[in-house]
């Protein structure tokens, strides 16, 4: 059967691989709809035609469940990823008890994605808090609409540091990781996943959902930095 | 060409059909408004250009949210519309309708602007010749806005070419359906190492503006020709 | 025809308040610059809704303040030759050219295009486009464009102005020819032009009419001499009796033989003569050997010494009456008084071209 | 300051081939609608910048192609009257007018703004803004504009078109004025402006200069004609002899006595006088009894027959060349031919105030 | 107004500075580039008028992007400008600078569209009068094409005061430096809940734009009527 599913645009390569191997096995054709997961939380609630989400916020997801527009008895948190503070070109490495964040900016910038909207800077925000360094440097903070352009900030040097998501990072030559945030530093960054209250097709769509859990999928999730979910 | 997938000449087909029928739907509407602006003096004129601006001033993401919030399939104009066949969310024609939507301030300004350039005795001397204010517009004011018009459909067809906020707010991403060019170049921009491939359709995108603006000055020039002798 | 027009309309510091009945043929408007004009004519072509009045022609009401009534410009069947020619420049001179007749009904007499385009002299323009046209060519498309558009009322505001001798002596006969078919209404500054044409004279002033009556006794009358001393004259009858070999016409005025340039009427037809009141000499005795050949002899009626060194003198001729422009000085020395006896010299060419017309209209035949 | 230009120039299916040398004075253009009188002109503005040729008022070169050279327009301290009034929209009739003089340099003499302003009328107007204008206002603000702009070289492009009488008899005298100081190239269809202001008339026909020449043996030349037999005439120059009290003044014509309506000049002044040749009547004896107060003994010197009825008779008098426009069967009747002594009848009042003009240069005197 | 924090009346400030820079700043390169576009035949102008149109035709994420690259601190403007003390990152300056370029294509149009509609004969008759061309531009040229860029200045502004892609990807979002209230308001849309407190600024933002767009038609009105009469 064919089947949409809306999905975080940071998923894009992962799971347009996964969807493929999937599709093989199965004969189930997904259709990916990548964009923000607020706009395609919001366009499920409008009644968008869509038979699985998978969100890069659990709040997204927590509040179309509060709607009634996934089914809750689906909904598992398929994917993790880590949190990473990198810098400009070859950065020296730190560890999370020697950082000094206001001293290795400078004058310059930290990036960010938005601290208060965006999952990777309210995740980034919640990790300097716990390591005790976010007062200091909230107002040397550049915030982005997302962690991409954060990114770019650090890759062209515009920003001498950044935090971003390890699958962000690893990709880029311009910048190196400077630290992972420790796990315990920030709430688990978790994608979860849910099949819809309206969905065509909610079998395919939750086959889907479950294979994305098995192992065979979390290898290739694990090829594109992804770390397991839960 | 095999430097593009499947997928991405899909998006460049519906790039251009989408902002091909903006444009053309969008002028018929864009000239009435500007007429109405230009020649006419009523209650709330101020009111209609402001509205006729919003795109503009607002966030495209805004826009995108309003039009969801009433052409989709859950808002009052798209529920009022759906009975009639004409559905907007997550279709192309809901892309084509937020690009117009985007286009139109720029549209209109470009007529408007035209409409004020003609001189009102020409009108007059067609109106002495039995020319009844339908005819006098056809086949004195029109001729004579043409190059305002154009000029007014370029910009309208431009826009449409590079609208994104909008439009992936409003009907999302789907390939095939809604995806356009810029959704295209966004989705690969958000995946690490995504940018060569954002740059082809960005070239792609570059050149079939290019194409639509090169045409419409030749035309705009022999129309201007014409007029100026010979 | 008649056209009848009754409006007040003030725009800035100008008011118009006129008030005029003129009777089928051309009415010519006549006034110095920025006395109102083309601001009535616009008035009756309907671009320009008077503060009051009534515009009507014949039964046809086109406006009335009275009534609330206003037809729009589209709906009074006019041809308007402005006095800027406003050609489409979008547009050939054919097509403009054609522009009137797309929305003329069909059942209007129509004017023979290619004949307008030769009076005209504009058959070589035909592919043109207005912005590669001389500025007399551009008024030449403005008249055709009018004339072909069929209309029912002709207002032409200083048409051939910017035309040259020759070619308004080829136009001027197409106006008189449709003066007994459709109302006109035409501006001129030009005393000649006003003779030939005119039915009516209009003559404005400051927004007001200050003298309003048939051309030739508007034009005839030395207390108005609205068009300045110089211009004065009379306008004379005659009827062709005679085609001489020498080139020259013989024509009856009054009983009384007068010489022309050859004319094109034939014998029997009636003429409008314009005798300016400064190409008339007077003699007591009847002049002999003067090179000279249309004598006539003359009543004195009237002498009235103008503001300056000059007199105009009113003569009853045979052949009508008769105006004369002389130095007080000469009609002391002649003697001139009411009732006095004289001959009036007219020089045969002095009676001009542009000065004989046809009659405008089978009443006014004697 | 003399004017000289040589140039060729195709535009469309129009080629302008002209080449002639104005001394002096005002050079008018006559021609045709269409014949090139516009574009000629604006060669000279250099708003168009011809296919070869040069241009130069004295020594001072505005273009010459063999050379590269061309100078642009705000260069070549102009004073043009369009052909359409051109005002600029958005200044006030004031601005307009002052425009020219925020440009021209502070040496320049500069007319007096409120004469100017006096003379053409517009004093009411100076607030208002062009679309607030009568066409003929329009047209005597662009005149003002042009004259304000203490120009080097005045281009006149019909400027009197859309004036009436008494407007254009106010406004000549300027130009007549200014024929003193100023070269003025003058584009004109009518006749007695030619007669009045010419210094040297030029004819195109076509594109092409078929005559040109000083204003006298142009007008005067009864083979050539250009502006219709009816317009030929003669140029006469007079000197103020007396100022009679009945309001004639008295002029001496190389010997002879000429009356006319009170003139301004002062006695002893030189001035122009056109005679136009229908005009004048032939008599072998010298008539008595006649209104028309001047008679001058003249000699035939040569007959022609025109292509009608008319003939055009030139006289040798003792006030200079004249000419009479008369007809064939007068000439026979009369004997005329060459050596013929006989009389010219002149009417006091036919010598007509546009035809009196201030002598145009001190060589000219008599 | 105690409805909007001290954070957000920030961002309105910002907001209305930037706008009204990058309209006054670009303006005159505005008038340049309509003027040489309408008036001027050269090799490569189809070349300029593809360059000005490409704001319009890129996603703004694309314009930003490329922004950074160029007029970054290490871009080759940037890094040429540096020295001279002009900084766009991070600054006010480059919120202005994105905003100008977004609005440069609209602002063009309009005002190449009065260019195209003055009668050359008008300043032919200046020019006969002892006008440079300078002065001819300056005392006939420009009067006349007033309400064409009035138009222009306004859409520049709208644009400016809507403009968010490029802005924050370029400047990123800095309060109080780079935060405007399209930023503003985006970020309260990423979060579930933010809709009540985005509809606060957007309400501020048509307030803003209206008040622009009035005050201009007012303006041009009056402009239209100085040369129609009167
Ligand atoms: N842009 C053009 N392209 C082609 N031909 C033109 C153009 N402008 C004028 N002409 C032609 O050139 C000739 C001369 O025009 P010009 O304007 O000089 O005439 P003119 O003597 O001033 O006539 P008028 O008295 O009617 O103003 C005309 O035959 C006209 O049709
Ligand atoms: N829009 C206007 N506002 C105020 N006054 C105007 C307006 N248009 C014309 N006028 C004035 O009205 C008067 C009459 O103008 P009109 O155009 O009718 O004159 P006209 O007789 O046609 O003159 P002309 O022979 O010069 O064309 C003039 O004094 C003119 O200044
Ligand atoms: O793509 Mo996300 O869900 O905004 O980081
Ligand atoms: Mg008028
Ligand atoms: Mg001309």
């Amino acid at each position: 059967a064919d089947f949409t599913v809306f999905a975080a645009a940071s998923l894009r390569d992962a799971l347009t691989e996964a969807a493929t191997v999937h599709e093989a096995s199965s004969g189930d054709h997904a259709t990916l709809v990548f964009a923000g997961s607020s706009a395609l939380a919001r366009q499920i609630e409008a009644g968008a035609p869509a038979d699985l989400f998978v969100s890069a916020n659990t709040d997204w997801m927590d509040t179309l469940e509060q709607a009634g527009r996934i089914d809750p008895a689906t909904r598992a948190d398929v994917l993790g990823n880590a949190l990473v503070l990198i810098g400009h070109g070859s950065a020296a490495p730190v560890t999370p008890d020697t950082l000094d964040l206001p001293a290795l900016l400078g004058d310059g910038r930290l990036a960010m994605a938005l601290v208060n909207a965006v999952p990777a800077g309210i995740y980034g925000r919640a990790a300097l808090e716990s390591l005790g360094q976010w007062d200091a440097v909230a107002p040397l903070v550049a915030q982005t609409d997302n962690v991409r352009a954060a990114l770019a900030l650090v890759a062209t040097g515009e920003a001498p540091y950044g935090i971003v998501y390890a699958t962000d990072a690893a990709a880029e030559p311009q910048v190196s990781v400077v630290m992972t945030f420790p796990q315990g530093s920030h709430p688990p960054i978790t994608y979860p996943g849910a099949v819809t209250t309206d969905a065509a097709q909610p079998q395919a769509a939750t086959a889907f959902l479950t294979w994305m859990q098995t192992p065979q999928a979390q290898a290739i999730f694990a090829r594109h930095g992804f770390t397991a979910g839960g | 060409m095999d430097w593009l997938g499947p997928a991405e000449w899909q998006a460049v087909a519906l790039s251009l059909k989408v902002a091909l029928w903006a444009t053309l739907c969008s002028l018929p509407f864009g000239i009435l408004a500007a007429h109405t602006l230009a020649r006419r003096e009523f209650w709330g004129k101020s009111l209609l250009n402001g509205l006729i601006h919003l795109p503009l001033i607002l966030p495209p993401v805004v826009t995108g949210y309003l039009l969801l919030l009433t052409f989709g399939t859950r808002g009052p104009i798209g529920a009022f519309l759906q009975p009639l066949g004409i559905v907007f969310a997550f279709r192309w024609t809901g892309a084509a309708l937020a690009a117009a939507i985007m286009g139109f301030p720029l549209m209109v300004r470009a007529i408007r602007l035209s409409f004020e350039a003609v001189d009102p005795k020409l009108e007059q001397a067609a109106a002495t010749l039995g020319a009844s204010k339908l005819w006098v517009f056809l086949t004195v004011t029109l001729p004579l806005i043409l190059p305002g018009v154009l000029a007014g459909a370029v910009l309208g067809f431009a826009k449409a070419m590079g609208e994104f906020g909008a439009t992936i707010t409003f009907v999302s991403n789907i390939p095939g359906q809604t995806q356009t060019l810029p959704s295209a170049i966004y989705a690969f921009l958000q995946v690490p190492g995504g940018e060569a491939s954002a740059l082809r359709l960005v070239l792609v995108s570059i050149v079939l503006a290019m194409g639509a603006l090169i045409a419409s000055e030749v035309l705009a020039r022999r129309v201007q020709k014409r007029v100026n002798g010979a | 025809m008649s056209v009848s027009v009754q409006i007040t309309h003030t725009q800035g510091a100008f008011t118009l308040d006129v008030a005029f009945e003129a009777p089928p043929g051309i009415t010519v408007l006549f006034g110095r610059s920025g006395s109102g004009k083309t601001t009535l004519i616009n008035a009756v072509a309907g671009l320009l809704r008077p503060q009051a009045g009534r515009i009507a022609v014949e039964d046809h009401v086109l406006f009335d303040s009275a009534r609330g009534l206003f037809l729009p410009p589209h709906k009074r069947r006019l041809g308007y030759v402005f006095q800027e020619a406003r050609l489409f420049p979008h547009l050939s001179v054919r097509q403009n050219l054609a522009y009137g007749r797309w929305f003329a009904p069909r059942s209007a007499p129509r004017a023979d295009l290619s004949r307008v385009v030769e009076m005209l002299g504009i058959g070589p323009l035909l592919d043109r486009r207005p912005a590669a046209l001389s500025g007399g060519e551009k008024q030449r498309v403005a008249i055709g464009r009018a004339l072909l558009a069929a209309p029912g009322l002709i207002l032409a505001d200083e048409p051939l102005a910017a035309l040259d001798e020759a070619r308004k002596a080829e136009i001027l006969p197409y106006f008189e020819r449709l003066r007994g078919e459709v109302p006109i209404l035409y501006v001129s500054h030009s005393a000649a032009e006003v003779a030939r044409l005119a039915t009516t004279v209009v003559v404005l002033d400051q927004g007001r009419v200050i003298r309003q009556g048939p051309a030739a006794e508007v034009l005839g009358d030395p207390s108005v001499t609205p068009l300045g001393a110089r211009e004065a004259g009379a306008l004379l009858l005659a009827t062709v009796k005679h085609h001489h070999d020498d080139g020259l016409s013989e024509l009856d005025a009054g009983g009384h033989a007068l010489f022309l340039p050859h004319v094109a009427q034939s014998p029997g037809s009636t003429l409008r003569l314009r005798i300016a009141a400064h190409d008339v000499i007077l003699s007591r005795a009847r002049p002999e050997g003067l090179s000279a050949l249309n004598i006539l002899p003359a009543v004195v009626v009237e002498v009235r010494a103008g503001d300056g060194p000059g007199a105009m003198v009113s003569l009853d001729t045979p052949a009508g009456r008769l105006l004369a422009r002389i130095t007080g000085r000469s009609a002391t020395a002649l003697g001139l008084a009411p009732g006095v006896r004289c001959h009036a010299v007219i020089k045969t060419v002095a009676v001009a071209p542009e000065n004989i017309g046809a009659p405008r209209s089978a009443e006014e035949q004697p």
